[in-house]
């Protein structure tokens, strides 16, 4: 066992008399409180110092960056493969659709994002999908413990179970899947997969009917949520939210329409928008957002290339040695793919200087990566564009004239994720 | 055994408890005016609560069981909370200025004496009833009496807590739109 | 008054509180094992003395069930550190807990929960005014919340203790209202005489389904259980007013919340629900053999414990209600409800007079 | 001695004498009401003993009345010491000598 | 059904402490009713909360009542990357749970710092509270935390309640 | 009595109405219109029921004790005899029509809904007057009436012109009110009841009774009916409420309202003495004379008909002052079918010519709207007294009556009044629906729609025909307590009973129209003036009344209030109040020392104070 | 297709609150059902039940011994290179270390280190190995009471580990060579 000692805090004296200050109430009726970052309600470690009136918010200052772990400066010291596994840890709900994004936004430096081949892009939009689902889900439960109803949570978190079965089946782990590689996939999904996703999809269409059953119509449900935290079309635009929050306030935009990658274009799905911009709607749109890539899993799962089984052996990266891995059988037994393997994992994927943004639609709205490259295994700078951060932005102008009991609600119906928002 | 059956049932337990309601009425009367430990209201407020519920204790031993528990509801249940309430949220601190000044000291106690000297008068003259007649405090016979007799009086009373509660709905608003 | 009465009306009392003391610790139980049935769970099932399994029969079951989980968590509170954060108002905070239990045992001291075993009257005290005496007792309930809030130095037992103080106050106006068409039709305060009214003529609550409904919907709130958990909302308000508190203090504030449910079903059963009687079985009068008290006793029992498994059911079904939202059902839905139903009883009543 | 009439009037003057003194002594404005509802409540004292050896139940009436008033004037009162705390932030009688606020 | 190791009834502590009967039973007590509290911070809360959910069900142990008051909780599972900016809060909801209190270093970050080997990082929450169990893996595996729970459950079985209080000796059970 | 709750049922559902509309259906038009409607078509049937199922001749009360204070017992009731039963037919048929009508009239109007409040509530209040059977009673009721008819002339409030009026005619009438409230107090405190029955049989029995104050009381009273009834000098605020819509005119200035002061005089007629009765007569007779001269060079279509009216009431109430209650009463039925049938037609030309009120506007509307044209022809010729419609039969009553009182000045002035009548009326006639047209307003003239013209047809059948359904003798039944059934043949022969009034009468009529027909039969404009020069431009300006009374009574007004402010100002508040004052602020000074604003000495101080009362009480 | 979601306001009854307390307790009840009376219970007894994983389940890296017995190894310190966390120490042998104890083969590793408190189990040691050393296997419970516990060495991995079911590498081309017999394999 380590040695327990006080961690050292520059200027402790300062530190704590600032906060203090800050904590102070004001003068008059004015009362702060400071809510997180370790509350139930802010999932994970927002903090968010509140000025209330009675149980009125007068003013939300929220406090970001207890959970800033430097990842945009890991990155400029890590090959570009190395880095899959820190994009995991980002959107935590959803680490495939990360890790998705994040090999797009690396191939799309390398030109190659739209010469994929075609099984690994059908098997990158289902992890996409499945991570959409067991995002939404989790955003749901606990944003339905938070108004109190535990069942729900429980209910999805056992869906979620099925999707965690889903990818450690694929990827070898339920939760940090680092299953894409720059120009690829880790390897190709079990032959069994397909038939899981089916058998997966029908169980869920009852849980969610189950959870529908419990919230959706419910009037304690609807009654908090209605009318609250409402985001217009333009405040949402103004703002630069994304995602189902942006879609919630009615703006008609998904990245998987306006922008579409991947085999997104071949597949058949609606893009749910809200009218009010209300809590409620940002709620029903994730809902719906559920349906819609369990219509898009049931059309991939019947469309994939080489089909469930892959006997025809499609390949799921693409075939060069300068930026996939070569296979074991071949390492082991040419000395060509042991250098290749050699360089690769030493200098990296050789990229061109240049700069790329690619931004892609995540369960939590547009997942950015922008890189700045100079040449080279490395990224010169990594910048990540967290849909939860900007979406945390609005936080302040929504919070003032609702109530206590509304926190959680609002906080719930933004969904964010803390990882990436503080990075 | 014989002598103390006898000692209850001729009413001496009563006595007792009068006495015990009493003392205890009085004694958290006092400490809810001058606590010798603390200056908080908050601890006045949960004395008077206590004088309120040992006088309830008196009003039973009097036959006024309705009474007694109205007084629990009404004062202790709802007009005490509604204290504690107040004290919260003006989060009133402890009173700073322990000194009792003179002319306080004084005052009180010229009020005190001139009061008690007239109830001590009038206290004489009350005429040693031999045995309490037995009154009770009937559920039934108080509301009849409400509703026959005293029907101006409670239509009155109500339309006093109709201002009243206007009146509270008014005072609270921030600003009177 | 004599010798008698003193000492049963003690051998009375120790055997209720300590039914209602187990009753509390195993509605607890009660409570994890039905969250984790409705929620495909097994719940506790793990907590067992090395001596259970060794029984044949019995001590795989006791283990299954987590019979022996309530011991564990009220022996590891009582050996926790009694913890007293610093600026708290130190009498308060001892009080507090202390205060919230006691109405919440003091309630069940009118309740008649059988009909008479011998000479003896199943009731604690047999008193006139027993609907206003529970009335009276529960509205000291909120003392104890109150002062926890206010004695803990700390803004989100403060707000768990305004808000409680609010809501007990506003839904035991409700509660009071639902009573009265009860007391027209009956035209007793007594609660032995109620039921001794609904052996002969039926149980009330088929003459008045709306008191019922408001009765157990405010004694809900009442008893601060979701969705009227306001006070202690856990994602909003960490934990209410008992944020601070831990330890024994803090169990006995869950002790007081489980023994208002307990009391709150008694009521429940007593006021609308012919209390010990059944209808059939010659159960809907007092009972003439030892082994009839006993099964009236046990009537009640069951009847009561159903409704502490509503209680706990409905906790695991719904979200809570926002502060506001609370106070709009209570005042402008609830209370003039009830008055409507008042008014309804007594044109009925007198309608049929 | 057999407690009779003059016992509980004894003990309601006492507890009058004593809100009375609270009134006077106390600075606190909310502690000087607590002590004006102990002096309410000694006169319901009085009354209902008087109710009780007089073998009339007007008293009681009267006693209910007294609760119910003192119910609306605790509220209202408690309302005006809010609105007055707001303006002043005070509640000590010794603040709040002048009458504009 | 269960192994007998489960119990903290076992020959070695009746060996070793002399207040054997008396210590253990409460001992027994205590260890199964560990109370978490949840310092969920980061992609191991994700997995604290499918340790909670049904499938892992973590109340088999009698320990699903997540209190996030530090005051009514018995152990503190860290599940989560602890930043410098995090630890003075952790620390300080540590120093608010009473005593006995356990704490479990849930993945790779909480017990080392993981893969952040950063500057905002903290490399170990055992560097600001004493850390009972470490758990290995990114995140680890609900199981492992259950794994973890029962290691949690013997080490408290192990501990002496009664020794050295005051009602030992005025029990006067000291001497034997 | 049978249907004994039916009067109550027919009082009350008027305020019902009201009550419904202000506080419920305010946002809904039709609906409100529709309530108002039905309440006050509701009342008209119940009353028909009514006097079916008791037939007319009848006299009953029904009462309940409503407060007594001290010696005064007043009791809340109702008085039902032919008196009131015909004005109750009248109110709530010719407030039906109009009520029908005003559904037309008000229908672009944004807040008809209030609009219909307002009738409401005036209806129910003259059904107060109506049916009150004591004095108390009928003066609450007579406020109500005021206060409704404020709200109605005011009813389009933004003008500036309907304000004043409003407020010019609720004054007026608190002038004649507050002699009215005297006269009650003083009748009260005379005979010590004021119930109508006991009063009646009181002074029966005794007449002497009031004593000296006799005529002084009956002149007070008379005072009420003088603002009410708008008599010279009171008359001024009658042709200025025309601000008010069209049917508040019909409704509130010619049928009902300023019937009232009639009704009331014809109720309380026991009161008044052979003095007292004397100067109502002279009063009327110069009020009639006065208005109708008025009338002559009036432009304004509804205020011609307004001067009219002023004139036919002062009839009436000279009619009363000379003993005849029969016949003003029976011409206040009459006015009240035929007045309002000419106050709805000039609104339904109002109407035509798009809100148009001049009469050198309009000309030749009898092609334009024929339907108007017919029933306002039968409205000027029953009011002009033309046989056989029903202005004939009340006119020549009251001409028969001054005759039979041998008061031969007034007669004379009735049939002066009456060729004036005739003059102006037809002047008014040929104008408007005559001639050439006036403008282009006229020419593209319409006809109204169904829901006015109905009212229109109703009421010009029942200005017909209301002459000889034998109200007179109903009424003199009523009050002589004699009755005798006569068929329609001998009430329409009925005027033959006295030739020379008949006779008069219709020479006035004929001379007027003849006159009329002269000058205006197709005149582009008056050719009056140029005739009468100086008279007409007095007549035009109502002979300087407003500017009269500006001139001396508000006048002398300022002059002895700047005097009492002198007074009051110099002697009163320097010299009494300033030495007072002086005083005070020194004791004051004083005194505030113990003003420390510390409650807890207040306390203090109060406690002394209950302690040294309560040694005054206890102590003894 | 941008689909609106239907948010229709709640019917009469549905503001009653009686559908959703329906609803619930519907839905409440047949989990209760499912769990109680027909045992579908979705918990899994962990220590008593175990998850059987799949194949290719990213556990614990452990090193591996070829068939024949001896460290596959080489220290070539590719993994600790691609190790995101740095959880991997290989002290290679140096120039007098201790040769490999398998042909084909230069050196071995002197000590082999991996701290499983930091190791993240992403599985790029094993995908970089050139030698199918290092495996991620089915380990997946690592708890320990202290930090020193989890940081395994080369024996303890090795022990760990067992034997690589993998093919040998350079084995095929050995074979090729004996056959050709011309290559200077020296055995």
């Amino acid at each position: 066992m380590a040695t327990v000692q006080d961690i050292e805090i520059r200027d402790a004296a300062a530190r704590s008399a600032a906060a203090a200050e800050e904590l102070q109430d004001a003068h008059g009726e004015r009362m702060v409180l400071n809510m997180g970052p370790s509350h139930p309600a802010t999932h994970g470690v927002l903090r968010i110092v509140l000025e209330l009136d009675g149980e009125v918010i007068t003013k939300a200052d929220p406090d970001v960056g207890y959970l800033h772990r430097g990842d945009e400066k890991i990155a400029e010291n890590m090959t570009y493969t190395q880095f899959i596994p820190y994009t995991d840890r980002l959107d935590y709900l959803a680490p495939l659709a990360n890790n998705v994004a994040y090999a797009l936004a690396v191939e799309k430096l390398l030109g190659i994002h739209d010469k994929l081949p075609p099984r690994c892009q059908y098997i990158r939009v289902m992890c996409c999908e499945l991570a959409r689902i067991s995002a939404h889900l989790l955003g749901l439960g606990a944003f339905a413990m938070d108004t109190g109803a535990v069942t729900v949570f429980l209910l999805t978190f056992t869906e979620r179970e099925k999707i965690y079965n889903l990818a450690e089946a694929a990827s070898g782990a339920r939760l940090t899947t680092s299953y894409t590689r720059i120009g690829g996939l880790m390897r190709d999904v079990p032959p069994t997969w397909c038939d899981q996703v089916r058998q997966f999809l029908k169980e869920f269409a009852v849980s969610l009917a189950e959870a529908e059953t419990l919230l959706t119509r419910n009037r304690i449900w609807v009654d908090r949520l209605r009318d609250l935290g409402v985001v217009s079309k333009t405040m949402a635009i103004d703002y630069g939210l994304s995602g189902p929050n942006l879609r919630g306030s009615g703006v008609d935009w998904d990245l998987r329409k306006n922008q579409p990658y991947l085999c997104y274009r071949d597949l058949d799905f609606d893009i749910p928008v809200g009218s009010a911009g209300d809590c409620y709607d940002r709620y029903l749109v994730r809902m719906e957002e559920m349906r819609q890539s369990m219509r898009i899993l049931e059309q991939c799962v019947n469309k994939i290339p080489g089909g469930g089984e892959n006997r025809i052996g499609e390949p799921v990266s693409v075939a060069d040695g300068k930026i996939t891995l070569p296979s074991k059988q071949k390492v082991l037994s040419s000395m060509e793919e042991l250098i290749h393997q050699f360089m690769l994992v030493t200098e990296g994927v050789n990229c061109p200087p240049g700069e790329v943004y690619f931004g892609h639609e995540n369960p939590k709205g547009e997942l950015g990566f922008y890189i700045n490259s100079k040449g080279g295994g490395t990224p010169y700078r990594l910048k990540i564009r967290a849909p939860s951060f900007v979406n945390l932005s609005i936080l302040g102008t929504l919070m003032p004239g609702c109530m206590i009991s509304d926190v959680p609600v609002i906080l719930g119906s933004l969904d964010f994720v803390m990882g990436e928002s503080d990075r | 055994m014989e002598a103390i059956n006898n000692w209850i049932s001729c009413g001496g337990v009563e006595d007792v408890l009068f006495y015990v309601f009493a003392a205890l009425t009085l004694l958290c009367g006092i400490l809810v005016i001058a606590n010798p430990f603390s200056r908080n209201p908050v601890t006045s407020a949960m004395f008077l609560v206590l004088t309120i519920i040992s006088m309830s204790g008196l009003f039973v031993l009097l036959h006024a069981f309705f009474l007694g528990i109205v007084q629990i509801i009404v004062y202790a249940g709802a007009v005490m909370v509604l204290f504690l309430f107040v004290i919260m949220l003006l989060d009133l601190k402890e009173e700073l200025r322990r000194k009792i000044k003179m002319f306080g000291l004084v005052a009180g106690l010229i009020s005190v004496g001139t009061v008690a000297s007239i109830f001590l008068k009038s206290l004489a003259s009350v005429k040693t009833d031999a045995a309490p007649p037995a009154l009770e405090g009937d559920t039934y016979a108080l509301g009849k009496l409400l509703f026959t007799q005293y029907t101006l009086p409670f239509e009155i009373v109500s339309v006093l807590l109709l201002v009243a509660m206007i009146g509270v709905i008014l005072l609270s608003k921030k600003k009177l739109e | 008054m004599d010798w008698n009465f003193i000492i049963f009306s003690l051998v009375k009392i120790a055997i209720v509180v300590g039914v209602v003391q187990g009753l509390v610790a195993y509605s607890v139980l009660a409570e994890r094992k039905i969250s984790a049935w409705i929620q495909d769970r097994v719940g506790p099932n793990r907590t067992a003395p090395p001596f259970a399994k060794y029984l044949p029969v019995l001590g795989p079951l006791l283990t299954r069930w987590g019979m022996f989980q309530p011991l564990a968590d009220g022996l590891k509170f009582l050996f926790k550190e009694d913890f007293t954060p610093a600026g708290v108002k130190k009498i308060y905070f001892f009080l507090a807990p202390a205060i919230s239990v006691i109405p919440a045992m003091l309630t069940v001291a009118v309740i008649p929960f059988g009909s008479q075993i011998g000479a003896q009257k199943m009731v604690i005290a047999d008193l006139n005014v027993g609907i206003l005496y529970t009335f009276g007792i529960v509205s000291m309930g909120v003392y104890g919340i109150v002062l926890a809030g206010y004695a803990a130095n700390s803004k989100y037992p403060m707000f768990g203790g305004i808000r409680s103080s609010a809501q007990m106050i506003s839904y035991e106006i409700s509660m009071g209202m639902s009573v009265i068409p009860l007391l027209l039709i009956v035209g007793n305060l007594n609660l032995s005489q109620i039921i001794g009214w609904q052996s002969s003529h039926g149980w009330l609550v088929l003459y008045a389904p709306i008191s019922f409904v408001i009765f157990m919907v405010a004694s809900f709130a009442e008893t601060n259980r979701t969705p009227f958990d306001l006070p202690e909302a856990e994602t909003e308000l960490v934990g209410g007013y008992h944020t601070e508190y831990g330890s024994m203090k803090f169990a006995l504030f869950f002790l007081a919340e489980y023994s208002n449910m307990v009391a709150s079903s008694a009521m429940m059963v007593t006021l609308f629900f012919g209390g010990w009687t059944l209808p059939f079985w010659g159960l809907d009068h007092a009972a003439t053999s030892l082994g009839m008290g006993l099964v009236q006793i046990l009537v009640f029992l069951v009847k009561m414990l159903f409704f502490m498994v509503i209680f706990i059911w409905v906790r695991w079904m719904f979200p809570r209600f926002r502060y506001d939202q609370l106070m709009d059902l209570g005042w402008r839905r609830f209370l003039p409800l009830a008055l409507v139903n008042i008014l309804i009883t007594a044109v009925w009543l007198w309608i049929r007079s | 001695m057999h407690v009779g009439l003059q016992h509980y009037l004894a003990v309601s003057m006492i507890l009058f004498c004593l809100g009375l003194l609270g009134v006077i002594l106390r600075r606190n404005l909310l502690v000087m009401y607590m002590s004006l509802e102990l002096m309410l409540n000694a006169a319901n004292l009085a009354l209902v003993s008087f109710s009780r050896f007089n073998n009339k139940l007007d008293g009681q009436v009267l006693v209910f009345f007294i609760i119910t008033v003192a119910a609306a004037e605790v509220a209202v009162g408690l309302a005006l010491i809010v609105a007055l705390f707001r303006k002043r932030q005070s509640a000590h009688v010794e603040d709040l000598t002048s009458m504009k606020l | 059904m269960q192994a007998k190791s489960e119990y903290g009834y076992n020959s070695k502590i009746e060996g070793d402490v002399v207040l054997t009967t008396v210590d253990a039973a409460l001992a027994w007590f205590r260890k199964n009713s560990v109370w978490p509290m949840p310092m969920g911070l980061a992609c191991c809360a994700i997995e604290l909360m499918a340790v909670g959910a049904s499938r892992f069900d973590i109340s088999r142990f009698g320990s699903e009542v997540m209190r996030f008051s530090p005051r009514q909780s018995d152990c503190m599972i860290v599940a989560g990357t602890v930043t410098y900016k995090m630890a003075g809060v952790l620390k300080r909801v540590y120093d608010q749970m009473p005593e006995p209190k356990w704490v479990i270093a849930m993945g790779a970050c909480a017990s080392t710092g993981g893969m952040y080997r950063s500057y905002a990082v903290l490399q170990g929450v055992d560097n600001i509270v004493p850390v009972d169990v470490y758990i290995g893996g990114c995140p680890p595996r609900p199981e492992a935390v259950l794994d973890a729970l029962i290691k949690i459950q013997e080490k408290i079985g192990k501990q002496p309640i009664l020794q050295g209080t005051v009602a030992a000796r005025l029990l006067n059970l000291q001497e034997k | 009595m049978k249907y004994e709750n039916l009067p109550w049922l027919i009082l009350f559902l008027p305020l019902l109405s009201a009550a419904v509309i202000t506080l419920f259906t305010l946002r809904s038009k039709t609906v409100s219109s529709l309530i108002s409607i039905g309440a006050v078509v509701a009342g008209f049937v119940l009353t028909l029921l009514f006097i079916t199922a008791n037939g007319f001749h009848f006299s009953g009360e029904t009462s309940t004790n409503w407060l007594s204070i001290g010696g005064l017992q007043v009791d809340f009731g109702l008085k039902l005899d032919a008196l009131s039963m015909m004005m109750l037919l009248v109110v709530t048929g010719v407030g039906g029509l109009i009520h029908i009508y005003s559904y037309g009239y008000m229908h672009e109007d944004e807040s008809m809904a209030r609009f219909f409040a307002c009738l409401s509530l005036f209806t129910f209040s003259m059904l107060g007057i109506v049916l009150a059977n004591n004095f108390l009673m009928m003066f609450i009721f007579w406020e109500l009436v005021g206060v409704s008819s404020y709200l109605l002339i005011g009813f389009w409030f933004e003008k500036p012109s309907a304000g004043d009026a409003a407020k010019k005619a609720f004054i007026t009438n608190r002038l004649g009110d507050f002699g009215f409230l005297l006269g009650i107090l003083m009748v009260w405190g005379l005979l010590g009841s004021l119930s109508f029955s006991t009063l009646q049989s009181a002074l029966a029995a005794n007449p002497a009774l009031l004593g000296a104050s006799a005529t002084l009381a009956g002149l007070l009273i008379f005072c009420g009916a003088m603002g009410k009834s708008a008599q010279f000098p009171l008359h001024v605020w009658l042709p200025d409420a025309m601000e008010g819509p069209t049917p508040v005119s019909a409704l509130i200035h010619a049928a009902t309202m300023v019937a009232a002061g009639v009704y009331m005089l014809c109720r309380s007629l026991f009161l008044f003495n052979a003095e007292s009765l004397h100067v109502i007569s002279y009063i009327g007779g110069f009020t009639a004379l006065l208005a109708a001269l008025m009338a002559v060079q009036q432009n304004d279509i509804k205020r011609i008909i307004a001067y009219s009216t002023l004139s036919q009431l002062g009839y009436m109430v000279m009619t009363v002052g000379l003993h005849g209650p029969t016949p003003a009463m029976f011409h206040l039925t009459t006015h009240a079918f035929f007045k309002a049938l000419l106050f709805l037609a000039a609104g339904s030309v109002i109407i035509g010519m798009h809100h148009e009120q001049d009469i050198w506007q309009m000309g030749n509307l009898r092609k334009k709207m024929p339907v108007t044209f017919l029933t306002f022809t039968i409205g000027t010729l029953a009011l002009c007294g033309v046989p056989p419609f029903s202005g004939f039969y009340s006119k020549d009553a009251i001409l028969a009556q001054a005759l039979a009182q041998k008061s031969y000045l007034l007669f004379g002035v009735g049939v002066f009044v009456a060729a004036l009548t005739a003059f102006y009326t037809f002047r008014l006639f040929f104008v408007v629906f005559c001639g050439q047209e006036k403008s282009k307003a006229a020419a593209h003239a319409h006809e109204s729609p169904l829901v006015i013209t109905l009212p229109l047809i109703a009421l010009a059948v029942f200005s017909f025909a209301g002459g000889f359904i034998g109200i007179t003798n109903n009424y003199g039944s009523q009050l002589a307590h004699e009755y005798e059934l006569l068929s329609v043949w001998q009430q329409a022969i009925e005027p033959l009973s006295n030739k020379l009034a008949m006779f008069c009468g219709l020479g006035a009529v004929v001379i007027g129209f003849l006159l009329a027909r002269s000058l205006y039969r197709s005149a582009a404009s008056d050719p009056l003036p140029a005739k009468l020069g100086g008279l007409a431009t007095a007549m035009k300006n109502k002979f300087y009344f407003d500017e009269f009374y500006e001139a001396t009574f508000i006048r002398a007004h300022d002059w002895i209030a700047a005097a009492a402010d002198w007074i009051d100002r110099w002697i009163l508040e320097g010299a009494i109040i300033g030495a007072i004052r002086g005083g005070t602020d020194l004791s004051g000074r004083a005194l505030r020392l113990v003003q420390t604003g510390n409650l807890q000495t207040y306390a203090f101080l109060f406690v002394l104070g209950v302690a040294l009362l309560l040694y005054l009480v206890l102590g003894k | 297709m941008a689909i609106t979601v239907n948010r229709k306001p709640l019917t009469f009854w549905e503001k009653l609150y009686l559908p959703a307390i329906a609803g619930g307790l519907k839905v409440t009840l047949k989990h209760a059902y499912s769990t109680l009376i027909q045992r579908k219970v979705v918990t899994m007894e962990y220590p008593e039940q175990k998850w059987t994983l799949p194949t290719g389940y990213r556990g614990a890296p452990y090193l591996v011994k070829d068939q024949e017995g001896s460290t596959k190894c080489v220290s070539c310190q590719l993994c600790e290179f691609v190790c995101p966390p740095k959880a991997i120490r290989i002290t290679p042998p140096g120039n007098d270390g201790r040769k490999a104890d398998r042909p084909n083969a230069e050196k071995m590793p002197a000590e082999f280190e991996i701290n499983m408190l930091r190791c993240i189990f992403c599985g790029f040691c094993q995908e970089v190995c050139p030698e199918e050393a290092i495996f991620l296997q089915q380990d997946y419970s690592l708890t320990a009471l202290s930090r020193g516990e989890l940081i395994y060495n080369k024996e303890k991995l090795l022990s760990l580990g067992g034997v690589s079911p993998g093919i040998q590498k350079w084995k095929h081309k050995l074979e090729e060579a004996k056959a050709q017999e011309s290559f200077p394999v020296k055995v």
